[in-house]
């Protein structure tokens, strides 16, 4: 006879701070919470990223801004945000009332932006954690993306770290050819983890009218056929450095948030299946519990990390 | 706002490329507004991965106890060709109903001009019926490129309407602009006019010149690509005059897709 | 009345060298050609890219060698291959029978073993041109992949140059931080076009035994789910040289072979789907000589880099 | 080599993992041999992305006049799982017939035991029935966990081969390893035997041990995860003896599935 089922412990630590369990939504994929909280109940997940944040309000890209991709999608939204002031204004105050974490994923465009909105975001009660999304371009130097350059990643998130006391976590962009040595510049510039990864560049074409699909030529890449990807360098990130991880990228079904707990990430970001399937993290956790349970699995963080690995890795 | 599985009642072809889906779901039916959509799961797989935005066509069942609910759906991708090959008795994920609905007339006395090209007509056999239970007087001008290409004319004939066809080819109906017999028939006109619009971009352009020209109130139901239609990507949005003379992005899944064309802009200004 | 449909011109040149029409197979997925031949005649197709040849035989990777991912594969077969000397006596005869061009793609771990290859083959009639993957670590040089690096991509690519006189096409590794780069170390050592893209990395990971699916933990990722990553590669490609272009990635359907040739491929290697379908190939030529038709399209050439892009690109 | 888009005949239910599906085709089935496969597209979508890889089980109709095949599928996956709810009349493609053939033995006059775990015994009907249509002795040891593991017993013995059952739990036939009754009944035999096996690869490594201890001739089916099943992936290799000495690999889906117990190296060398 099996035991009477004991109730899994699904919370989980990134650092010092603790999620009631991994399944939070990643940012920009559920704006602040308002609308997707009519799908699945934000008290019910580990937490939520908001739609990054900048300085002032960004109104984003013309459209057209995305593009569906055989089991993908491409977007160029152009990191339109109500801007840090409304948000504390408008929308945290909403946020604070759930039982979740709140994470305010922020950028800018020069090192000063980000320090500016970690420093606004530090004094706010019920921002639980920052992260940097460094996928954009830095206008000062050439426009090249913080998130492709050590030195300038290693700036950014030294300002960010200077600006805050709240953990700050520093979502890592694919794209570069060795992803390790950007988080080990985000580790020593003082990040409390790292989230990955980010959506990676991808350009559609309608013959047609001989023209890319997206306005802006090409946009970034996520849903399912992202997840190899996403493993892949999560798992390198994993080589390079101890920090707490959070995984992300084409998350469609609970085994993908196995795997990549499996390779090491404390916790994990939904996106794109928001989209597509509005409730889809609620249904996560309920079956992550089941998993547990049939599995014999006390408490989740037992599978952070434990990948076996043939020799010589 | 539903998230539902729903069985499909029925699809019936109307010709090579238009057919008419019915779900069963009083409860999604009994909640629908004119001009609202829903996004429907054309596959339990990955691809293609994203929902399609479709317009309510007509309620169904008696009024007080609706049974269910039709869209028209013209075939012009993968999503759209999966779904014509949609068996009966066949299971779908469905978000509904989303965005907001064409509103009544401000003046209970004023006609209807509902102007329509193509599938643009899928929302208005269900508007049509509540305008004309409220009492206007309505006519459905519907354009096409040929006598193919109209679609709802036998239902909003049923439902009471008026019905003006225009061809451009001249296969049915004026030769010509949609345009063409609604400036016709608002110069007749006596007493105050609301028009109701969706179609192509360059038509109800056109159609809001002529609106705005007479100062007629004029709703119009806007299109774009859609990956939520539930208001967090972003990615469906318009240029949208603000009070203050600039402009901001509106998302047609929420602030939409019924707009004020008065509030539209039609040539996207410069970033 | 339709004008009676003229036979659309399918050729297509990649510099000096004309193809009957773009679509042709890419390396490592079908052999030296038998195996397919008896799905698709190769007489039909613009040329046959053969599996990656070494000097020596290689064995190739301990299996499991493949995971499924969603909407594409992994692999890591680990250039299993019967050595240059081999291929040219027991292959080569039979695929110079066909009407079609030859492709060898070679590869090595050091500059010399590239040379060594390119050196066997240039004295041999029926290998139209010679195809560098340059996705193989240099063992003299620390492990580091020769497509990653541009110094190194310069030196193997100016080694073969000077090995061989047939047309020389330089295979670009995707997962570096710019392409572009790349690109022109390739173009300025002498190579006579460019392909994108090889598979990017990725990895699954079997929950159940907490181990990697790969017995080499991580594989190149190939298949549908590629395409809009190998578009846009091929789209900052293009920006970056002038040379002749050969699109490869996730090639599913026509329209993705038109999307490459819009943005300026002159040919297609079509690699994954030969797997799951093995006519694939010919149904695209059938497809192809169509779609001119329907189309008005006298030369499919004219499609060829016929993007038109907003400004400011 | 055929590339096929077959009907599905009819899907029959075993248990809550197995089932049966037959197809139309007497062309696939008048070319198939025993122990080859074929690979089965689960889907006209890209997910699941590759073909299936199965047995031919049985072939329908008359010796001389087949009308089609059947194969034996244990629910394991996405693939297999998507097959469990194949409906007659689908049309999947399929690439068969695929790999080598079991050979019969060497010596007209040989018994033959037949020995298989779990969905092993897949390709076993249909060598039963030729061995034993040559005159062969046939003895079919089935192994399994349970009683429910137990996969063609019936098939077996309607087609004249002497079954023997052995269960991990003793719920039914032989409590223990399928190996002990075939070592027990070798131990008995007089003449010739020659060894078939297929399933759970430390079964076939122990009836190898057994066959190589007596000098017996033995045919392995063996598996692997599979992209082309033609040859051209080279996914699907094992590692193989080399009449010098050395190794090297062979395809399981060109040179196999059947293989030469003898030629298998089971404890794969280092590289
Ligand atoms: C609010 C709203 C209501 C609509 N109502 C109807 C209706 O009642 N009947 C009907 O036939 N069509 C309607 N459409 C358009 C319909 O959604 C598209 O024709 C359909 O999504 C095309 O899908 P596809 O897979 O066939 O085409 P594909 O070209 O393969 O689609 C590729 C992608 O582009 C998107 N897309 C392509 N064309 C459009 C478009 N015109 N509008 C929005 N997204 C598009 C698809 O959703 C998909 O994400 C409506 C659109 C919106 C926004
Ligand atoms: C020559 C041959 C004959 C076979 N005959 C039969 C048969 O008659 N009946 C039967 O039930 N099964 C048979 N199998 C095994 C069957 O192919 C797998 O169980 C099936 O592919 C699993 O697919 P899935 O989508 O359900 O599992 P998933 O685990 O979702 O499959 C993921 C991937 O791994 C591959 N894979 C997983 N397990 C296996 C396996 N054991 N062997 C090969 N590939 C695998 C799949 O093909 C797919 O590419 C045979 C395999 C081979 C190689
Ligand atoms: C429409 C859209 C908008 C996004 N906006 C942001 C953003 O503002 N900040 C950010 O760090 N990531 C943003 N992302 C990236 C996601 O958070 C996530 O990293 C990526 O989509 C991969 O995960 P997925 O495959 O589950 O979607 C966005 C993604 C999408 C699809
Ligand atoms: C199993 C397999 C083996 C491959 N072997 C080689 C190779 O030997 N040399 C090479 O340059 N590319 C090789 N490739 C890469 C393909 O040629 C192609 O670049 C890649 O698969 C992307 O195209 P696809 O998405 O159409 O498969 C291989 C790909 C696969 C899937
Ligand atoms: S469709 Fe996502 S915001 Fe409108
Ligand atoms: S499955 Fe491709 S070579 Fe065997």
């Amino acid at each position: 006879m099996p035991e009477p089922t004991r109730n899994p412990d699904l919370t989980v630590k990134v650092g010092s701070l603790a999620l009631s369990n991994p399944v939070m939504l990643a940012s920009g994929t559920v704006g602040y919470g308002d609308e997707i909280s009519k799908f699945v109940s934000l008290d019910k997940l580990g937490g939520i990223v908001v739609k990054g944040l900048s300085l002032e309000p960004v109104r984003g890209n013309r459209p057209r801004r995305i593009a569906e991709t055989p089991g993908g999608m491409l977007n160029s939204i152009g990191l339109q945000n109500i801007g840090v002031e409304a948000f504390v204004e408008e929308k945290l105050p909403k946020l604070r009332q759930y039982d979740t974490c709140v994470v305010a994923n922020i950028w800018g465009t020069t090192v000063d932006d980000y320090a500016g909105v970690a420093a606004r975001l530090d004094r706010e009660e019920g921002v639980h954690a920052l992260e940097l999304n460094v996928s954009c371009p830095n206008i000062k130097e050439g426009g090249i993306s913080f998130g492709t350059d050590a030195r300038q990643l290693h700036r950014v998130t030294s300002a960010a770290r200077a600006a805050t006391s709240k953990p700050l976590w520093v979502k890592l962009a694919p794209g570069v050819t060795d992803i390790g040595l950007l988080a080990r510049a985000a580790e020593e510039a003082g990040a409390d983890a790292l989230s990955a990864i980010n959506t990676i560049r991808g350009m559609m074409v309608d013959v047609a009218r001989r023209e890319p699909v997206l306005s802006t030529v090409f946009g970034g890449y996520s849903g399912p056929g992202l997840l190899p990807v996403a493993l892949y360098l999560l798992f390198e990130v994993k080589r390079a450095t101890p920090l707490p991880l959070i995984g992300i990228g084409g998350i469609n079904e609970l085994d993908h948030v196995l795997q990549f707990m499996t390779i090491g990430a404390s916790a994990v970001q939904v996106g794109t299946a928001n989209f597509y399937n509005p409730g889809f993290t609620g249904k996560m956790v309920d079956e992550l519990i089941e998993w547990c349970a049939q599995h014999d699995v006390d408490s989740i963080e037992e599978l952070v990390g434990s990948l076996q690995l043939p020799a010589g890795f | 706002m539903l998230e539902k599985r729903l069985v499909v009642d029925s699809v019936r072809h109307l010709n090579a490329r238009c057919f008419v889906v019915a779900f069963r779901s009083g409860e999604v039916a009994a909640a629908a507004r004119a001009g609202q959509f829903l996004m429907v799961s054309v596959t339990d797989a990955i691809d293609p991965l994203l929902r399609r935005p479709m317009a309510f066509c007509e309620l169904l069942g008696p009024v007080t106890a609706r049974t269910g609910f039709s869209i028209l759906v013209e075939r012009t991708g993968r999503g759209t060709t999966l779904m014509s090959r949609l068996q009966p008795e066949t299971e779908l994920e469905v978000l509904a109903p989303l965005g907001t609905a064409f509103r009544p007339p401000s003046d209970a006395e004023d006609q209807c001009c509902l102007v329509m090209g193509g599938v643009g007509s899928a929302p208005f056999p269900l508007l049509a019926g509540d305008l004309i239970a409220a009492g206007h007087d309505v006519t459905a001008f519907i354009g096409g490129r040929t006598a193919d290409h109209l679609l709802c004319a036998d239902d909003l004939d049923r439902l009471g309407a008026r019905v003006v066809l225009a061809t451009d080819d001249g296969s049915a109906g004026h030769h010509g602009l949609v345009t063409e017999p609604l400036q016709h028939h608002l110069d007749e006109a006596t007493g105050g006019v609301t028009v109701y619009s969706c179609g192509p971009t360059p038509m109800m352009r056109a159609v809001d010149d002529i609106a705005r020209a007479r100062g007629l109130p004029h709703q119009v139901s806007l299109e774009a690509p859609m990956a939520c239609g539930i208001g967090v990507c972003l990615s469906c949005v318009v240029p949208v005059q603000e009070a203050d003379g600039g402009w901001s992005y509106q998302r047609i899944c929420r602030e939409g897709p019924v707009f004020d064309a008065d509030s539209l802009i039609w040539e996207h200004p410069d970033a």
